[in-house]
C-alpha cells in the first residue's frame, strides 16, 4: 500500500479516535460526530483515489446510491420510539457486509485465511441475530416461551456446525462451504436471538453492535488495512462497555441475559390492593401544595412524545416554589440514556435530572412522584418478589415517597411483562390515559389555579 | 504491513478505545451507540475495494451486495445520530448552565 | 516492522497516553511525574542490546556508559516512586473514606 | 525479531499503559507502579533471552550492578525535600543513555540515520539540561540575572550549530561529527536551563521529561523496537500534560516560562505596614475558638517535616468543635502534587484538603487562615502588583480572612524572590521559627486548653 495513504488512513482513524472523544460532553458531542463524518470522508476518498483498476464503476455508483437514499430516508422517517430496532437493523446490515466482504476477498496466507473465516461467523451471526432483534422489537413476531430451549439448542448446534463447516472450508478452499458457513452462522445468530426477552433487547443490540466492530477489524486484519482494525476495535469497545454497564444497571450477567433466566409465571401475583384512580384536578392541587416532587419518566413517555407538556408542568411548579427533580433509572427507555436524550429536547437542565443512586435516598423525604410511562422501573416486585425476571434489579424506589402519581394509559404491563403492585399500594393514585393528554390537562389546571 | 505490527495497532486501538469510551457519560450512551454503529460502516472502504477490483459474476454479486449494506449503515448511521444529537441542540443554544 | 506500522503505533500510543495520563487526579502527579520517569528507563532496552552485539572498543565504551545511565534512571526511578507512594499506603489501610 | 519476542514486548507495553492508569487513583496507584515494574521485569528478560550473541558479559553485568546499587541508594537517601532534582538527575541520565544508544547503533536506512540524528540532539539537550537543573536546585548554582540574555543566545546558537552538525554528519557518517553534535546539544540545554527562575524548575523538569520519553521513542524507531516507542510515547504524553498543567496554574505560558519575564526589580515595593509577630499562647487561643479555620500548607512545611504535627493541631481543634479544611494550591511546595503526597503520609483525610477554586470563596467567612511554610501561593501581589513575576498567577486569598497567621523562620522571601506584602498586612501576624518547633508548641498550648 502507498506511503501516503496509509497516512491518510491513519488520519482518518485519528479522526474517529478524537470524535469518540468529543462524543463525551454534551457540549462538544454534535462537533464529535462531525469529526467521525470527517474520518469516515477521508477514508472513502483516500480508497478511491488510491484503487489500481476501476471496473463497474456505474454499477457501483448507483448502488450506492441506492443504499444512501435508503439509509438517509430511513433514518430520518423513523420515530424515536422506534430508534433501538433502527439501530438494530444497519448493524445487522454492517456485520453482513463484514461477512460478504471477508468472504469475496482472496486470502492469501493460512493467517489470513482462518481470520476471514472468523469474520464471515462473527458478521453472520450479528446480521442474523439483529436482524431478528429488528423483527422482535417491532413487534413482528413473537415467540412462545416453550420453544426457547429448543431454539437455544438448535442455534448452538448450528453455531458448531459453523464452525466444523469453517474448519473443512479451510482445507479445501471450496466456495459453497463458504457459504454455507454464512448461512449457518447467520441462523445461529437468529435462534440464539429469538428466546430472547424484549427488554433485555437493547444489550443484545449493544453486544451485537461490539460484535460488527470486531468483524470489521477481523476483515482490517485480512485485508492488511489499519484503517479497519482501529475503527472495528473502537466499536467493539464501546459494544463491550455499554453491554456490561447495562446489564449491571439491569443486576444481571451477561451470560443470563442471554440464556435468559427462568421465570416463574406468577401470573397469581396480582397488583395486591385495589387500583384507585385520581383525576387531574386532585393532581393538580396535590403538586401544587407539595415542597418536593420527583418525576419518574419512562418509555410511555417517549411513546406519548410528551415531553414539552413535562417541560411546562416543570416549569409552573418552579413558579409555585416547588422543588422539582428528575429521578433517572439507567435502563428507562429503550436505550440507555433515552430519557435524556428525550428531557434535553425539551430544554430541562441536566442539573435536574438526579441518577438512581443520588435521588433514592431522597425518597423518603419526597411528597409526591409522578411516574409518567414508566413501569418495571418502579416495580417495587424486583425487591421483594424472588423468580420474578425483575428480581434483583435495582429500581426507583418511589414507594418510599408520600404519595405516588402513576400516568398510563391503561393497567397494561410493561417491557418486561411483569404486574406491578406499586399500583395497588395504597399510596398510589392512577392516572388513567395517554401521557401527552394527561400532562396537557394538568398544565390547564395548574395554570387555572395560578 | 506484518501481522505483528496489525497486532500491536489492535492492541493499542484496545487500550485508547476503552479509555476514551469509558469516560462517555451515560447521559450519551444513545448517541454513543448509534455513532459507533455507524463507525463500523467504514467496512464500506474494504467492499468498495473488493468491488472495483473484482472480475468474476458470482464475486462482483457478492461484492456489491456489501457494498450496499454497507453504504445504508454508513448513511444511516450517521443520520440518525445527528438527529439523535439534534434535540442535544437546544440544550447548547441556552449556553452552558452552572 | 515497516517505518509506517511504526507510525500507526505511535500515534495510537499518543492517543492512548493522552487518555490515561489526562485522567490522573492532580493528587497523585508528583509519583505521575517520578513513575513515567522511571518509565523511559526502558532504554536499558536498547542499551543492552548494543552492550551485548558490540565488537569495537569505542563503541563498547559508549554502549556501557549508556547501560550505566539507563540502570541508575531505571532503578532509581522506580525506588523514588515507591517511596513516594509509600506515604499514601497509610491512607488505604485506613481504607476509602465516603 | 521474532514473534514471541514480539509479543513478550507487547506485553509489556500493555502493562505499562494500564500500570499508569492504575497510577490514576490512590488506592490502586501502588499495584500500578507493580505493574509498570512488571512491564519493565518483561521487557528485559525478553531482551536477554532472545538477543543473538553476548559479549562482554560480565563487564555489563558489573556496570549495571553499579548502577543499579548507585540508583538504589540515592533513591533511598535523597530527602524528600530534595525530590525534585533526584528526578532531573535521574532524567537527565535517561537522556543522556538515549542519544548514547542513538550514537552508537548502525542505522542503516536513511530515516533512521535522521531519526538517531535527532535521537542525539533531544536526549543530550535532555542531559544537559536535567544537570543544570540539578546543580540549581541543589543550589550549587547561582548566575546573575544580568547573564541571562547572553546565555539564552548562546543557547540558540549552540543548537543551530548542533542542527548544522546534524546535517553535516548525516551527508559525511564520521563518529567525530556525532560526538561533537551530542556535545553540542549538551550545553545548548545547559545554557538554556541556566537563567530559568528556581520557582520555574518543576516546570522545566517536567518539560525534559518529556523530551527524554521522546527521545526514547525516537530510538524505538531507530532499533525498530515498537516497545521502546510505546513507553517512550507515554512519558512524552506525560511530559506534555504535566508542564501544561503547571504553567496554566502559574499563569505563564511554557514559552513565557523557558524564555523568562522582565521581572521589573521592586525591591522598594517592602512589606507595607509594620511586621506584628505573635506567641504560640495567642494562636492556640485564636484557634481554639474560631469556628471555620483553614490551614495553607507550603514548601516550608515539607522542609520542616512538620506533617504530623499538623495532624495533631488538626485533630485537636475537632475536638474543640472547630471546623478545620486545607487550601492546596496547585503549586505549593515543589512539584504538583507535592502538598498531597505530605498530608497523605500524615493520614491526613483527602475529603479535607480542597483545591484552590474550590477553597478561596470560602476565606471571606473564615476565621483564622493558618499559613504554614507557604509563601509565593499566598502572595497578593499577584493580584495587585503589575511587573512582579507572580503578577496574574491565581493565588490563595488567605487576606480575605479574619485573621492571618504565617508560620515561617524569618522574612525571607519564597521560591519567586519577591517581597510577600501579606506580611505587613494588619491582619497578620507571625509566628516565626521552624514550622516543627512552632506547631509543636502550638499543640502543646492546645493540650493546656483542653
Ligand atoms: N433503556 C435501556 O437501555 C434499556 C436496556 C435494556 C432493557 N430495557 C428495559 O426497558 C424497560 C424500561 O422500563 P420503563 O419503566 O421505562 O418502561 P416500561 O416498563 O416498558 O413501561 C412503559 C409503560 O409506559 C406506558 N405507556 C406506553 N405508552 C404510553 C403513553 N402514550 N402514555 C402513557 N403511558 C404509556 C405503558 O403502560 P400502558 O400500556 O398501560 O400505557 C408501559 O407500562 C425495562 O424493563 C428495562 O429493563 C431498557
Ligand atoms: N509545586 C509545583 O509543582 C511548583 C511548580 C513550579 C513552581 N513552583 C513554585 O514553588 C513555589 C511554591 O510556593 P510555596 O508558597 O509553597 O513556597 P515558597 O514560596 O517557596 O515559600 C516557602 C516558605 O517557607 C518558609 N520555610 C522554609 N523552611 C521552613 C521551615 N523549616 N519552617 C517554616 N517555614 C519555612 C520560607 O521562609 P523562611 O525562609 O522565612 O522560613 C519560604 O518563604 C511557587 O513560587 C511556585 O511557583 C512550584
Amino acid at each position: 500500500m502507498n506511503v501516503l495513504q496509509q497516512i491518510l488512513y491513519m488520519v482518518s482513524a485519528t479522526l474517529f479516535v478524537l470524535g469518540v472523544r468529543f462524543l463525551g460532553s454534551p457540549a462538544s458531542a454534535r462537533r464529535g460526530n462531525a469529526l467521525l463524518m470527517g474520518g469516515m470522508g477521508v477514508a472513502l476518498l483516500t480508497t478511491l483515489v488510491f484503487i489500481p483498476h476501476f471496473s463497474h464503476v456505474a454499477l457501483i455508483v448507483l448502488v450506492v446510491a441506492i443504499g444512501s437514499a435508503i439509509g438517509v430516508v430511513s433514518a430520518r422517517r423513523v420515530q424515536m420510539t422506534a430508534m433501538p430496532q433502527m439501530v438494530a437493523l444497519f448493524n445487522g446490515l454492517g456485520g453482513g457486509a463484514a461477512a460478504l466482504v471477508a468472504a469475496g476477498g482472496t486470502a492469501p496466507s493460512g493467517l489470513a485465511d482462518w481470520l476471514a473465516r472468523l469474520t464471515m461467523i462473527l458478521g453472520s451471526v450479528s446480521f442474523g441475530g439483529s436482524l431478528i432483534a429488528f423483527l422482535k422489537l417491532q413487534e413482528w413476531l413473537n415467540v412462545r416461551p416453550r420453544y426457547f430451549l429448543g431454539l437455544r439448542v438448535a442455534g448452538l448446534v448450528m453455531l458448531a456446525m459453523a464452525v466444523i463447516d469453517g474448519l473443512a472450508g479451510h482445507a479445501s478452499g471450496s466456495p459453497a462451504l463458504s457459504v454455507l458457513l454464512m448461512l449457518m452462522a447467520a441462523v445461529t445468530g437468529a435462534l440464539l436471538t429469538l428466546p430472547i426477552g424484549g427488554a433485555d433487547m437493547p444489550v443484545v443490540i449493544s453486544l451485537l453492535n461490539g460484535l460488527t466492530g470486531l468483524s470489521a477489524a477481523a476483515t482490517g486484519f485480512v485485508l492488511d488495512n489499519p484503517l479497519l482494525i482501529i475503527a472495528g476495535t473502537l466499536v467493539g469497545a464501546s459494544g463491550t462497555i455499554l453491554t456490561q454497564q447495562m446489564s449491571r444497571a439491569m443486576h444481571r450477567s451477561l451470560g443470563n441475559v442471554i440464556w435468559g433466566q427462568k421465570v416463574v409465571e406468577s401470573e397469581g401475583g396480582g397488583s395486591g390492593g385495589p387500583v384507585q384512580p385520581i383525576t387531574p384536578e386532585d393532581v393538580a392541587m396535590l403538586l401544587r401544595y407539595a415542597r418536593k416532587v420527583v418525576i419518574v419518566p419512562g418509555y410511555g413517555l417517549a411513546v406519548a412524545r410528551a415531553q414539552m407538556e413535562v417541560k411546562q408542568v416543570t416549569d409552573l411548579l418552579h413558579g409555585f416554589g416547588v422543588d422539582v427533580l428528575f429521578g433517572i433509572h439507567p435502563v428507562a427507555g429503550r436505550m440507555p440514556g433515552h430519557m435524556n436524550v428525550l428531557l434535553a429536547e425539551a430544554n430541562i437542565d441536566y442539573d435536574q435530572l438526579w441518577e438512581m443512586e443520588r435521588i433514592n435516598p431522597r425518597f423518603r423525604e419526597t411528597d409526591v412522584v409522578l411516574v409518567i410511562g414508566a413501569n418495571d422501573v418502579t416495580n417495587p416486585a424486583a425487591r421483594t418478589q424472588v423468580g420474578s425476571p425483575l428480581y434483583g434489579m435495582p429500581i426507583l424506589n418511589v414507594d418510599h415517597a408520600g404519595h405516588v402519581i402513576v400516568l398510563k394509559r391503561s393497567m397494561g404491563r410493561g417491557f418486561a411483562g411483569v404486574d406491578n403492585p406499586l399500583y395497588g399500594d395504597p399510596k398510589t393514585r392512577m392516572l388513567f390515559g395517554d401521557a401527552k393528554h394527561s400532562l396537557g390537562a394538568l398544565v390547564r389546571e395548574l395554570e387555572g389555579t395560578a | 504491513m506484518s501481522p505483528i505490527a496489525e497486532l500491536y495497532i489492535f492492541v493499542m486501538a484496545v487500550l485508547a478505545g476503552f479509555q476514551v469510551i469509558a469516560k462517555v457519560p451515560s447521559i450519551l450512551h444513545t448517541p454513543l451507540m448509534s455513532a459507533t454503529n455507524a463507525i463500523h460502516g467504514i467496512i464500506l472502504v474494504g467492499a468498495l475495494i473488493l468491488a472495483l477490483s473484482i472480475h468474476s459474476g458470482a464475486g462482483l454479486v457478492i461484492a456489491l451486495l456489501a457494498v450496499f449494506f454497507a453504504t445504508i449503515n454508513l448513511v444511516g448511521g450517521f443520520v440518525v445520530t445527528d438527529r439523535i444529537l439534534g434535540m442535544f441542540r437546544s440544550e447548547r443554544e441556552v449556553g452552558p448552565k452552572s
